[in-house]
């Protein structure tokens, strides 16, 4: 029972209550840097751990908090682990850091990671609370690869880089659509992608109500 | 001279297929249906009871209350029932029916007054009172009423209105031409009545004749003008000819008293002339039998309370089939669901439509035209009213001005997209109202 | 007699002849001598473009009503209007296949995501080619000459004004005889038309007289001032799309303001941002921009401009 | 005395907090800002290899408000000057090391360093494609750009190819050197 419980919690961030396409939570990176699914994959990552590490943090030293500075608190610790990955990324991945720019540090108002300490983690045992993050985590990290390979695939002809469609220019027939590495780009496939989600939870859900 | 007019209206078919056929007699119908409610206010008591013999002209109902009108007989005979009948403007209420002695026996209290000049204002309004008269123009409110301004308004201007500005009807047009003398008497009645001195005839530019005998008949009055205006709907909306005559504005949920203007329909003055030197009750009136779905189209001086079915049977009956019967103008007469009932005195005219020429197309979605905006004479946006409508937003609609609505029709007659855009004004105004009360 | 069944129904009992499918065709009909105008002078690409765009404006109207379950109304004429103005805004050499993906995206993000005909805020024409625009700006910007048919590139008139300061000959603009998009080139073309929909009264005149009239009155001011730097008022009026734009893309009923006031507001409004743009910008044309940034504070404008009712009190 | 234990309890936490990851971070600051600077330098240190190609050393000429990388090369020669040049683009600032001779006449090479200049369009700046025009290029009067270059006219000097559909960027890019070069010209003298 407890097992299935910690499977659900880490589960539901995958599709349920997928951040990205469900909840529409940390749209502020998730629109800004996936035009190259790298950059998808290194913002996922750094959300990810950031993600994590405070609700570790934050589920074990629930109880300290007192209830008025826990927001103040919270934040102090978000940051902290922000700080972290970016001197991280600075350090080792200067090129990463450079094209991600002021999006890692802005982890720190990212809604995904406060909202999960907020309703989760400060609430929740630290199994439990390490699921979820978990969940939420990969979720967010997946679809901000998917929404950043459709991105370069169709802007630049590639996906991490490696050359699927093979450009006019170089003997192929593909024009890459520079509108995907817009900042438009991004609201596009997004909402395209959401349409598609709906659809088909709306229709799962016919389907449960007719059976 | 620059032809006097409005801003917004609309430019429907004018259809005045009636207007070179003088008035005929319709001859005295074997049975007729009087509602006791045919006017705007508090409908009349009954004072007769079944099986009483009645004369032409004898009040049978009673005015009840300072805006209500009396109701005389129209022919002789005996009151064979008081019930409720079908009613051309809504539904069934209660009605005197009289069958026929075919003699059209007048009562006695219907006598001329050959000295109706020297009568004196406030008696010519306690005649027009009893001889309950309403405005003819299809809003039937009482004209007592109207001729009896409260002590602190200042009224200078007395305004006939000829515009007859609904495509297809006739009536008002006939009776300038054949009644010229008689209307012109009526409106110095009312001017002598509410003791002003300028008077206006507003007549539409496309009954030249009407225009050209009125002319005729004021010549060396100094204070009467015959003003021609322009051909457009709703050029007939009180408001809209005060603005074109005078430019004047009636203020947003305002009378025409309040700018110091009375404007009487051509029919009510005739009917004023009628009662106060002949001393008839209102008790019979011109209209137009028309459309293509009639086979001989006339303009028919019938007695109230005449069904329309007996008038249809006069004009030759149907051609082709039927498909709407209206009680008025196309633009704002009221559809009738059968043929037993009544003409009353607010009947301006009978359109009968033809099948092919009524198509229900289903509403399509506003494309934000604002043919309506350009067309409305109240400055509305039509088409908000119509998507807050829809959406049941009824306060929205308030702020849009819905009450100032005259209902016209100039918006959904214009509309491309079919929207019942009056329909959902309609039903604004009367939820407003309903929540106004409830506060 | 016999009774009858008669229909009841609120007034009014007549309604005029136009509707929403004559109106569409009217304008349809106005777009007429721009067609032959550009098959005129861009033969065979003219014909193709236009037919890929039409067919694809119908075929994805057609899609979305099926997947939304609405009434199939391909035949009302709003798609093919859709259609043929989007390819009158293209570069004529533009493949076929962009063309197309262009037109999905107007009919699909421009009207159909809104919720359809009457729904959307932007002109869906001007959206899918600002959606080429940004996705294939090379291609947008690769223009042929006219009466060839091999892509020889050659800029604009506005794009030489711009980047090299030289002049094409009014005459030239007037008729067309000039590179550009598909249908702008000739006003005489578009002017013709025009004044069918003037005459009919589809379109009101106050939004391309405001838009013409600002660009004019702005023009002389800056050709008065600096008659070098500047093109006169004449030039601005005919080079690029704004006639076509002032004519056929700004009085689009469904995104411009109600109100006659409003409309004036709207038409001065693309009026200043087109000189701007032409200007001071680093883009040739701005007519696209200038109509969209337009349309998109249209609901404002309205707002704004309601008129005070008939007797209402101040 | 219950309200008192709670803001005291509070100010306590929120310190003991704000402690924790002070500490933490200066400890995590240390670790990597060395790292972090040293590979900033080196990539300034690369660029300026490759705007001088015969440089294999360089010095830092410091002037009234510009700093000049001076090439230096296996004999000791001077070979050229580096120096970086920074202006607006299309979206926004441009970085570009540029290596010039020593008289300021011609453009040995330049690196664009940072951009954020529309991808696939203003983006080709930093193509190796765009810059390779700039080797070698005279640098007076100054530096001209043309479009749709009609491909059998030669170039004439100083002159480069503005990338299709991103008129402004390649203008910037040309327009940033040629004010900086002067400047520096200018400083020199």
């Amino acid at each position: 029972m407890r097992q299935y419980i910690l499977f659900k919690d880490a589960l539901k961030g995958l599709w349920k209550e997928n951040p990205v396409f469900r909840q529409l939570l940390g749209m502020c990176p998730t629109l800004a840097v996936t035009n190259a699914a790298i950059f998808g994959l290194s913002m996922g990552l750094a959300t990810f751990f950031v993600l994590l590490c405070s609700s570790i943090i934050i589920s074990i030293f629930r109880r300290v908090f007192p209830h008025q500075v826990r927001i103040a608190s919270f934040v102090v610790i978000i940051a902290t682990f922000v700080t972290v990955v970016d001197l991280f990324l600075k350090g080792n991945f200067p090129e990463i850091s450079k094209a991600l720019g002021p999006y890692v540090p802005l982890i720190v108002v990212n809604c995904l990671i406060l909202g999960r300490q907020e309703v989760f983690a400060s609430k929740n045992p630290l199994h439990r609370a390490v699921a979820d993050a978990l969940g939420m985590g990969i979720g967010f990290t997946l679809a901000l690869i998917a929404l950043a390979s459709i991105r370069e695939l169709l802007g630049s002809g590639t996906i991490f880089g490696v050359q699927i469609l093979t450009l006019v220019g170089e003997g192929g027939r593909f024009r890459p659509w520079i509108i995907m590495l817009l900042p438009a780009g991004a609201f596009l496939t997004l909402g395209t992608m959401i349409g598609i989600s709906n659809f088909f939870t709306g229709r799962a859900a016919k389907k449960s109500a007719c059976h | 001279m620059r032809i006097r007019s409005f801003r917004g209206g609309v430019h429907p078919p004018e259809e005045k297929i009636t207007s070179q056929k003088p008035i005929q007699e319709l001859p005295l119908p074997k049975k007729v249906v009087i509602p006791l409610s045919q006017h705007t206010g508090v409908p009349a008591r009954p004072t007769v009871k079944v099986g009483d013999r009645v004369k032409t002209g004898q009040r049978i109902g009673e005015a009840q209350g300072p805006i209500s009108s009396n109701i005389h007989t129209s022919i002789s005979g005996k009151i064979t029932s008081i019930e409720n009948h079908p009613h051309p403007l809504g539904p069934p209420s209660l009605a005197i029916t009289i069958e026929s002695d075919g003699r059209d026996e007048h009562h006695p209290s219907v006598k001329h007054n050959n000295d109706y000049f020297k009568l004196h204002p406030n008696e010519i309004r306690e005649i027009v009172r009893g001889a309950g008269i309403v405005g003819l123009g299809g809003a039937a409110f009482p004209t007592h009423v109207k001729l009896s301004p409260p002590e602190d308004r200042w009224i200078d201007t007395v305004i006939l209105n000829g515009c007859e500005c609904e495509p297809y009807l006739t009536c008002d047009h006939r009776l300038m031409i054949e009644k010229t003398y008689e209307i012109i008497e009526g409106l110095k009645i009312i001017a002598k009545t509410l003791e002003v001195t300028s008077c206006y005839v507003g007549i539409e530019k496309n009954k030249e004749d009407a225009i050209k005998a009125m002319r005729e008949e004021i010549r060396n009055k100094a204070n009467m003008e015959i003003v021609s205006l322009k051909t457009k709907y709703p050029q007939g909306s009180e408001k809209q000819l005060i603005e074109a005559i005078l430019n004047r504005k009636v203020p947003s949920g305002g009378l025409p008293l309040d700018v110091g203007v009375v404007v009487q329909n051509v029919g009510t003055a005739l009917a004023i002339s009628e009662a106060v030197k002949k001393g008839r009750p209102l008790i019979e009136r011109v209209i137009t039998v028309t459309g293509r779905g009639i086979k001989n189209p006339a303009n028919l001086r019938v007695r109230m309370g005449t069904l329309f079915k007996d008038m249809i049977d006069y004009c030759g009956g149907f051609a082709g089939k039927p498909g709407k019967i209206i009680m008025g103008g196309a633009l704002m007469g009221f559809a009738q669901h059968t043929l037993d009932v009544p003409v009353i005195k607010g009947t301006t005219g009978i359109l009968l439509l033809t099948e092919d020429e009524v198509n229900i197309e289903e509403p399509q979605p506003c494309i934000k035209c604002a043919r309506c905006v350009d067309s409305c004479p109240i400055y509305l946006l039509p088409l908000y009213l119509g998507i807050y409508g829809e959406k049941e937003l009824w306060r929205k609609c308030e702020e849009l001005g819905a009450l100032d609505c005259t209902e016209c029709g100039c918006c959904a007659y214009i509309c491309p997209a079919r929207i019942p855009l009056v329909q959902l004004i309609k039903l604004a105004k009367q939820e407003i109202a309903a929540y106004r009360k409830k506060k | 007699m016999k009774e009858e069944h008669f229909l009841v129904s609120t007034s009014p009992h007549i309604r005029s002849a136009e509707d929403i499918p004559k109106i569409m065709y009217a304008v349809i009909i106005a777009l007429i001598p721009v067609a032959i105008a550009s098959i005129y002078f861009f033969r065979l690409w003219a014909i193709k473009l236009m037919a890929v765009c039409i067919i694809t404006a119908m075929g994805t109207e057609d899609i979305f009503q099926r997947l939304r379950k609405k009434d199939i109304t391909v035949f009302d004429g709003s798609a093919i209007i859709t259609g043929l103005l989007l390819a009158f805004i293209l570069p004529p050499s533009l493949p076929l296949w962009a063309a197309s993906l262009g037109t999905f995206f107007a009919i699909a993000l421009g009207k159909q995501i809104f919720g359809g005909l009457g729904y959307n805020i932007f002109n869906p024409a001007l959206l899918g080619r600002a959606f080429l625009m940004a996705t294939f700006p090379v291609l947008m910007t690769t223009w042929t000459k006219p009466f060839s048919l091999d892509v020889v590139t050659s800029a604009t008139p506005l794009a030489q004004m711009k980047f090299a300061q030289s002049f094409v000959s009014h005459q030239s603009l007037f008729l067309g005889n000039v590179s550009g998009s598909l249908g702008e080139t000739s006003a005489l073309a578009i002017l013709i038309g025009a004044s069918f929909l003037l005459i009919r009264k589809i379109i009101d005149w106050r939004i391309p007289a405001g838009y013409l009239g600002t660009v004019v009155l702005l023009s002389s001011i800056f050709w008065f001032i600096d008659p070098k730097g500047f093109a006169d008022p004449l030039w601005h009026l005919l080079a690029g799309g704004l006639i076509l734009g002032a004519f056929f893309m700004a009085p689009d009923m469904v995104t411009t303001p109600v109100t006659k006031r409003g409309r004036w507001v709207f038409g001065i409004g693309c009026g200043l941002i087109l000189i701007v743009i032409r200007s001071w910008s680093g883009l040739p044309e701005g007519v696209m921009y200038s109509i969209l940034l337009m349309n998109a504070i249209t609901p404002l404008i309205n707002r704004f401009t309601h008129p005070r009712i008939f007797g209402e009190q101040k | 005395m219950k309200i008192m234990s709670d803001t005291v309890k509070m100010i306590a936490v929120l310190t003991i907090v704000g402690l924790i990851s002070g500490g933490f971070l200066t400890f995590v600051y240390e670790q990597t800002i060395s790292k972090a600077e040293r590979k900033s330098l080196e990539s300034l240190r690369k660029a300026i290899f490759v705007v001088l190609p015969e440089a294999v050393d360089y010095q830092e000429l410091k002037l009234a408000d510009q700093i000049l990388y001076q090439g230096i090369d296996k004999s000791g020669q001077k070979v050229g000057l580096a120096f970086l040049v920074e202006g607006s683009g299309f979206q926004g600032k441009i970085e570009i090391m540029v290596g010039v001779d020593q008289d300021l006449s011609r453009l040995q090479n330049i690196q664009v360093l940072e951009s954020v200049e529309t991808p696939g369009l203003g983006g080709k700046i930093t193509d190796q494609e765009f810059q390779d025009q700039f080797k070698g290029i005279a640098a007076r009067p100054k530096i001209t750009y043309v479009r749709n270059r009609n491909p059998v006219t030669p170039k004439k000097p100083g002159e480069i190819d503005a990338i299709t559909g991103a008129t402004i960027s390649s203008k910037a890019v040309a327009d940033m050197i040629n004010k900086e070069i002067v400047r520096v010209w200018e400083a020199l003298q």
